[in-house]
């Protein structure tokens, strides 16, 4: 496995080796996929939007719809207009959706697109919409891609009527439908009014009923996106994904926004939580407390365990920064903190996260790749890793468990439809770190160390 | 009304006027004339992918010792990496770069004042870091459109490392599909690796041309010759090798699978080294063994046609058992299949020995010749699309052409019905009336899904879960749903094992909810109307 | 590891090796635990407490709380009305709970203390109570405690008034505490109003808050099983353990009861739903359907790697019940189903399992025991364990990996505050399984056949 | 009114009355008197288990080539299956019956008929199946009710299969605590097994007694046993053996770890078999530095004593920084032990070392020569529930008595501070005013808690979460929470890393929900008051 991998780590400036990042257009069908009715578009050659819905459908295991302008040598050349406005006619004709998210690609960007003006020239049904985004996959990744894709729906979409609505708008972060689900059943539980942007839960984690429904129930509707303009005030969830939205509706509706961390392990929920609480001054519901004690409760009684205990965390830049924080809270080492989104604030976060816990000799990486961080690896091993399937062949290779969480999953199930953020997602994502690190104990000690109660 | 009418009458009168060409059904004794190979109408959701995927994503990808950098934005080289399940195995001898991704992530700088730079750079680090035998360079979108010369970077590169570095300017826009990418594939593995070996002929020696080894399908299929006592020379290109296609020319025999993706290579090997070639296909039992029979023939060896035979008898007796274990279970269901380019075909026989009948059939990137036979080539219009991907011209190796065959025993062997650089396409199998699609699309997915309510449908992963919602057994053709391998005997029994675990899976007699179905009953239970 | 363990399966007759039981009195404990404000006392020798309050504890990682009568050789000779009389003086007077529930012994049971004529002697102070069950622990097994511990309450306690107070009476079964939450979610969700005894969650599973409770908020309080009486109907989730409890409260009160498995998979959640529905005739809320249909997309799209996969399902007859129907459910063969329970009851139902789903070759026992399943083992090998943490040793000896789903879990965290039943809990169970078994697939594959999407 | 008094005064007078005798505050100088060994008053949550606890839990369950059946109801047996990390290792030579739990599984017919037959088939089905050298029964508390004779029965199969088979009536209810175990297992061992060896005596050998290995602390301290030169017969009994305790009368000299559940065999091998014995301690650097100290002086060999000492200083050495680090972390912080009969003992120094005072202490089934030291043995009169307890006598034997020293040496070593047949008790190491709780109960623990607010509590299992919900750090001594070994020097880092991670663990600054401490801003981020 991964055998031509040398030990020596040798610098390099143009070759990117097993990337962990992907480009700017797949997020932004994700997020598009968040909104109700919502036919995400991209524009450029047919294969891009093949192979992101091929991504998304691997990791959701759910359909994951978009169309393409389906550029061909002709479009590249004297511009993608035409194919936008046939695609526009031909989408509203066939599927009927609500709206159309159109997104570029390096190509479109190449040639200059002018996305706004083939849109403003484009024939709209009647209460149809259609936004668009730019997302030139040579900027960022992933992540900027879904942040641009939610900023787009807001420049389009929402509007301040001066009248205030009372609700909290929430940009809850490049997550899993499961983890949206938790967020609204944390703001349900204390009875927050709010409008969740996007939301794909009941779109990518639809149920089987024997019947395929292209629009599932799920999804923010249109009218709350327009709403979002009167909403009292926002929360950007994940300062590297959430805040450019958070901070387009600023702009546009004057609406104001706080920043913080996905809720991901003790603090960050807190914080969650405690920002809610300030936007409702009801008291946190016992349900809450209660929650968060059992997961302290967890923690305390299994720290053992995880204590000094070191990971290699990659993937996401929230993501990986809220499991950062949180496996320093479980005591653990998190040795190698990397992502491959390029952006100096993750760099920041991270060391600032090591410096409240004053962990020794971790290194912490943005835009770096998992090439890297493996050779790292071999160096200096780790007791666990954390992140998305890609590690999987340094996971086989260096023989360090695995534990999976973040983008993208696309060799197990369920994982989708469980959150990690809030109480109950450390909850899981606790165990399935204590079970990776026990499961190995078990495994590889003599005979008489095995133990039974643990 | 047929269902190809119904659905059809659902479109816009324009794109009515496109997709009634691409979608017909069979009639029994009609020349069946379908239009392919054109490009999607805008805003179709399609399943097609683009020129890039067809070049690095397919042919390239899969040699298993070459680097190839995808030069371009991280999206694409990230995308085709690990993904595509063609399985191959380096040795000590042979580096395996299945497992990484190597590209050079252009930035936005790169796109504003050219990649060209890093591109060299990026080259240098491959060799630097794992000393490679031959490096490939795949373009994507923007590169082309920038004008980044990787073929002069190539030739550069070559000099200064002394290795092979081949150049491929698969940009995504080019073409109407994938097949844009094979072709352009093909050509560059034509021009620059092909011949290039020194390799002595060996005898009973074949290529397998057009086999990926998804699943392990080649490695069972090599197995099958190997058995009988057919040396492969190479195999392009699952598992296959820079090393072993540089003496590909040495073979006697070129074996296509899948017709679609590298009929080019075997008409330019027959063109410019006298490489005989023959369609084979090794899905299902019955076309494995006219296959081997067909190669048996081919050679004309007494011996070899024995072997051939003892073989089929053994292979054949090992799976019986189960085939018809399976083919109790499928017997009397239908079918949906569209996958690819040839798979779509390959896949028919194979499901009628197991007693199903396909009753919607396409290609996501065939040519009319797939459909029709390749007796249409000369009657396909080359349009605006196909004619921006080169077509290359060889002539005769003056040193390396061999005649194999002498064009009389060609025409014998064909008039006993072995296909020598013939392939009839799926008319040939598919049953009359049956309805079939070109470049099949979601609504249409959905929609003959209603009508025709296949047992089981064979699709990619962007269809599998619409299919599978929609109450209707599904199995990626593209991956085998990470199973096979699906060639040859054995495979067969994997695939026919498959389909009945697809289709008989407890979950499907629970999909209502019970009180989806279940009239309400009065309280039983002694519960209250109040609460 | 279990060196001495022979391939050769001898028939015994005597001679129980390593149980898959444990005695009457440490269900009865558990069963006590469920009831807030509650004091399990143990009338026998203390090493019977500590032992049962160490095995609560181990599995819960909280603290069981429970007294003893602290026999000495005297009290054996002369009977244990003495210390029972001194013990319920101490209890009310040191820890004061609202309720204390005694449970026998072997020892207080062998010489035939009469705890009925004991607890009318007893000083109890007013608004207090003493109940009662009995437990020889060499008559079934916890599971028979557990049960009698529930029919203990009710005979004691339970009331008809003649005022039906609208409410459904609910046996949960022997689960855990996590289990019986999912439970009240699904009825909640439904709008069934219910007393559900025993109720654990919110003791076994209570929160760190830094103050210790000793009589934490959960469990079925004293007034709801007085006024289980009154309960329009009663559901006794799980056969072999609910059914007695409610049988009792049927005979006292004349409250009708429906038996039903425990709602562990799909089938046997539709039962528990469809009874909830036929109870309250509300249409079912779509976030049951939703769950459902997640569930049911989770087994479709991972069906092949459960497919035909064998399972050794070992425990608790009610759960090992209910995670074979489950397993069938999945496409998977459930081998050998063990109980230590003795009971036909159990044979019965697995064989009508095996019949249903069409496996052959399969194995069902009760009052059996790990060496034997073992030993099975050995001769012919499964692909996944699945049971509590005594099968680690054989799962270690033969390689086979261990989903712990079940009692005891002792090697493990987070178990208990997570469910197994439900459409939810089945979410969590078979991601277990299927982690389990695509982890060895991942583990044992070839280089060459290893998987990055599966 | 000191924490004592506050807490004694919540009882009733009644409970009051017994309990005023089992806690007291350490004072300086005076004769600290404790009540011990005596029962526990009924409805009182106390720690203890029964005599079954003792006699197969701790001192018979450990060895590894016993197969021991539990004869009885299934609880008992599976309770102290696998549970109380008494480590052990088998080898070629060795079956370790470890992993195993064996029983009769008593059923209502068996307690109404009688258990002997049933005990003799398992007996047999044991005996089949793993022919094992030595079985032992352990009777739980019907069996002595019903009469079940199982000394005729072991007696009976001795005979039959020819091994040996011992017997233990250590039923629950006997004693008032393990402590009656641990003497009916001693008695059980001296009568049965020490002696029956023919094994020619080893130079500087020894015998570890009391020591049950519990996450290897035997072995650790036998690797530095070894290092110097000293030959350890026997074990007992952790990881011990049958085989091995047949010869632990031709040790030179047994050393006492855990008093309490051994010192009868001490005694007993003096008389029987002239062994001397003195009383080690290899918890904590100092006591075990002095243990190899008083060891060398009793064997008065200037190379043994040569080699204790580089012994000594190497291992020392090696953990010294560690040590530093953990004292630096530790220091100033309070403690509460209170475990089984001599653990709360031997790490009163251990603390000290790291700068940790104990200021709560009590065993729960120590004697009071454990807390006051054996010089009060003879002040200890025997209650009802002692007396049920059988004291065997053992004489001088024969063959097999030799004595090592003579008795005036004995008192030279004595006078030099060697505690030869000697043991002070908690007392020596206890600080002044600490508080004692003799057989504590959970009332106290929840009470003492609060008043005293130790920064750690080394408890059992039963008491640890309810320490932690308290907000205190716990670590359990029993099982030393599945860590380990803490024995000799490197155990003693293991100890000092393990209480620092509990005092320090992260969890411990997030207990309190923010919201439970923050006042409650005004609308900072826009909320409405009226949601």
């Amino acid at each position: 496995m991964l055998n031509l991998t040398p030990k020596e780590v040798s610098k390099r400036s143009a070759l990117r080796i097993n990337p962990l990042r992907t480009c700017q257009p797949v997020g932004a069908m994700y997020a598009a996929l968040g909104v109700h009715g919502c036919l995400p578009h991209s524009h450029g050659s047919q294969g891009c939007c093949s192979y992101h819905r091929t991504f998304l459908t691997r990791h959701f295991k759910d359909p994951a719809i978009a169309s393409s302008s389906s550029f061909t040598e002709g479009a590249s050349v004297f511009g993608g207009g035409a194919n936008l406005k046939t695609a526009v006619r031909n989408i509203f004709d066939i599927y009927d959706p609500e709206i159309i998210a159109v997104h570029t690609t390096c190509l479109s960007e190449t040639i200059g697109d002018d996305l706004t003006g083939y849109i403003q020239d484009a024939k709209i049904t009647e209460g149809k919409y259609v936004v668009h985004t730019n997302t030139p996959s040579y900027v960022g990744s992933h992540i900027t891609g879904y942040a641009n894709m939610i900023s787009g729906f807001i420049k389009y979409l929402s509007e301040s009527t001066g009248d205030k609505n009372g609700k909290l708008a929430v940009f809850p972060g490049f997550v899993n439908p499961g983890d949206m689900r938790e967020m609204k059943r944390i703001m349900t539980l204390m009875g927050i009014p709010f409008t969740m942007l996007p939301d794909s839960s009941g779109v990518m984690d639809s149920p089987m009923t024997g019947t395929y429904e292209m629009f599932p129930r799920g999804g923010t509707t249109v009218a709350e996106i327009i709403d979002l303009g009167n909403c009292q005030s926002a929360l950007a969830l994940g300062e590297m994904t959430s805040e450019a939205p958070a901070e387009t509706l600023e702009k546009k509706c004057k609406v104001p926004y706080q920043t913080l961390p996905l809720p991901i392990g003790v603090e960050s929920t807190d914080a969650f939580i405690m920002a809610l609480n300030h936007f409702c001054k009801e008291e946190v519901p016992y349900a809450l407390e209660e929650e968060r004690g059992q997961l302290l409760d967890i923690m305390l009684d299994s720290s053992q365990y995880s204590h000094e205990k070191t990971a290699a965390i990659f993937g996401d830049p929230d993501t990986v920064l809220g499991i950062t924080q949180f496996v320093l809270e479980m005591g653990m080492i998190p040795k190698y903190v990397v992502t491959g989104t390029p952006g100096s604030t993750f760099d920041k976060r991270v060391t600032e996260l090591f410096e409240k816990y004053q962990v020794e000799g971790c290194v912490v990486k943005s835009a770096s790749d998992l090439f890297e961080l493996h050779q790292w690896i071999k160096n200096d091993p780790v007791d666990v890793m954390i992140g998305g399937t890609y590690g999987k062949a340094v996971a086989r290779a260096e023989d360090i468990p695995l534990v999976r969480a973040g983008f993208p999953i696309i060799d197990r199930y369920v994982h989708s439809y469980l959150p990690i953020v809030g109480y109950k997602g450390a909850m899981r994502l606790i165990e399935l770190i204590l079970t990776a690190i026990m499961d190995r104990q078990d495994r590889d000690c003599a005979d008489e160390d095995f133990e039974i109660v643990m | 009304m047929d269902p190809r009418d119904i659905v059809l009458d659902k479109y816009s009168s324009k794109v009515y006027k496109n997709r009634k060409e691409h979608v017909i059904t069979i009639n029994e004794g009609e020349p069946n004339v379908i239009q392919a190979d054109t490009r999607t109408v805008p805003g179709i959701m399609t399943n097609r992918g683009c020129c890039y995927a067809g070049c690095k994503g397919v042919v390239i990808g899969p040699l298993k010792d070459v680097a190839t950098i995808t030069h371009g934005p991280i999206g694409c080289g990230f995308y085709s990496w690990g993904t595509r399940r063609n399985k191959a195995k380096g040795d000590e001898n042979t580096k395996a770069f299945g497992e990484y991704c190597l590209s050079t992530d252009m930035q936005e700088t790169d796109i504003v004042f050219g990649g060209e730079k890093k591109l060299k750079q990026a080259i240098k680090e491959a060799v630097e870091i794992f000393h490679p035998e031959c490096i490939a360079i795949a373009s994507t979108c923007p590169v082309g459109l920038i004008g980044d010369d990787i073929h002069a970077i190539a030739a550069e590169a070559e000099e200064l490392y002394g290795i092979k570095v081949l150049a491929f300017s698969c940009e995504g826009y080019k073409g109407v599909s994938q097949s844009g990418g094979h072709h352009i594939a093909n050509n560059g593995l034509m021009k620059n690796v092909i011949g290039t070996g020194d390799a002595e002929p060996i005898k009973y020696s074949v290529n397998l041309l057009g086999e990926y080894n998804i699943g392990g399908d080649g490695w069972e299929t090599e197995r099958i010759l190997k058995r009988i006592g057919y040396h492969v020379v190479s195999v392009m290109t699952g598992d296959g090798s820079y090393d072993a296609i540089k003496n590909s020319h040495t073979a006697d025999l070129n074996l296509v699978q899948c017709h679609r993706s590298i009929n080019y290579i075997a008409e330019m090997m027959k063109t410019k080294y006298g490489v005989d070639w023959m369609k084979i296909n090794f899905i299902g039992p019955e076309a494995t063994k006219k296959s081997l029979r067909d190669m048996a023939r081919y050679f004309n060896d007494p011996e070899l046609s024995r072997r051939t035979e003892a073989v089929i008898a053994e292979e054949e007796a090992a799976i019986a058992e189960g085939m018809a274990s399976c083919k109790a279970v499928l017997a009397g269901k239908t079918a949906a299949i569209y996958v690819g380019g040839s798979r779509s075909h390959h896949y028919i026989n194979l499901l009628k020995s197991l007693g199903v009948e396909v009753v919607l059939a396409g290609y996501e990137f065939g040519h009319r010749d797939d459909y029709e036979g390749r007796e249409v080539l000369d009657t396909i219009k080359k349009d605006a699309d196909s004619k921006n991907i080169e077509s290359i011209t060889v002539t005769k190796d003056p040193d390396h052409y061999k005649e194999r065959l002498s064009e009389q025993e060609l025409m014998a062997l064909r008039a006993a019905g072995v296909p020598m650089e013939e392939y009839s396409g799926m008319w040939e199998d598919i049953m009359d009336g049956a309805i079939i699609t070109d470049d099949y699309n979601h609504f249409e997915t959905e929609e003959f899904l209603k009508y025709l309510k296949p047992d089981i449908f064979f699709s990619g992963i962007k269809d599998k879960f619409v299919i599978q919602r929609s109450g209707v057994a599904s199995r990626q053709l593209h991956s085998y749903d990470y199973a096979g391998p699906y060639a040859g005997f054995k495979g067969a029994l994997n695939f026919a094992n498959d389909v009945a675990m697809a289709i008989t899976v407890p979950v499907w007699d629970m999909v209502q909810a019970p009180w989806k179905k279940e009239p309400l009953l009065e309280g039983s239970l002694g519960g209250m109307e109040s609460c």
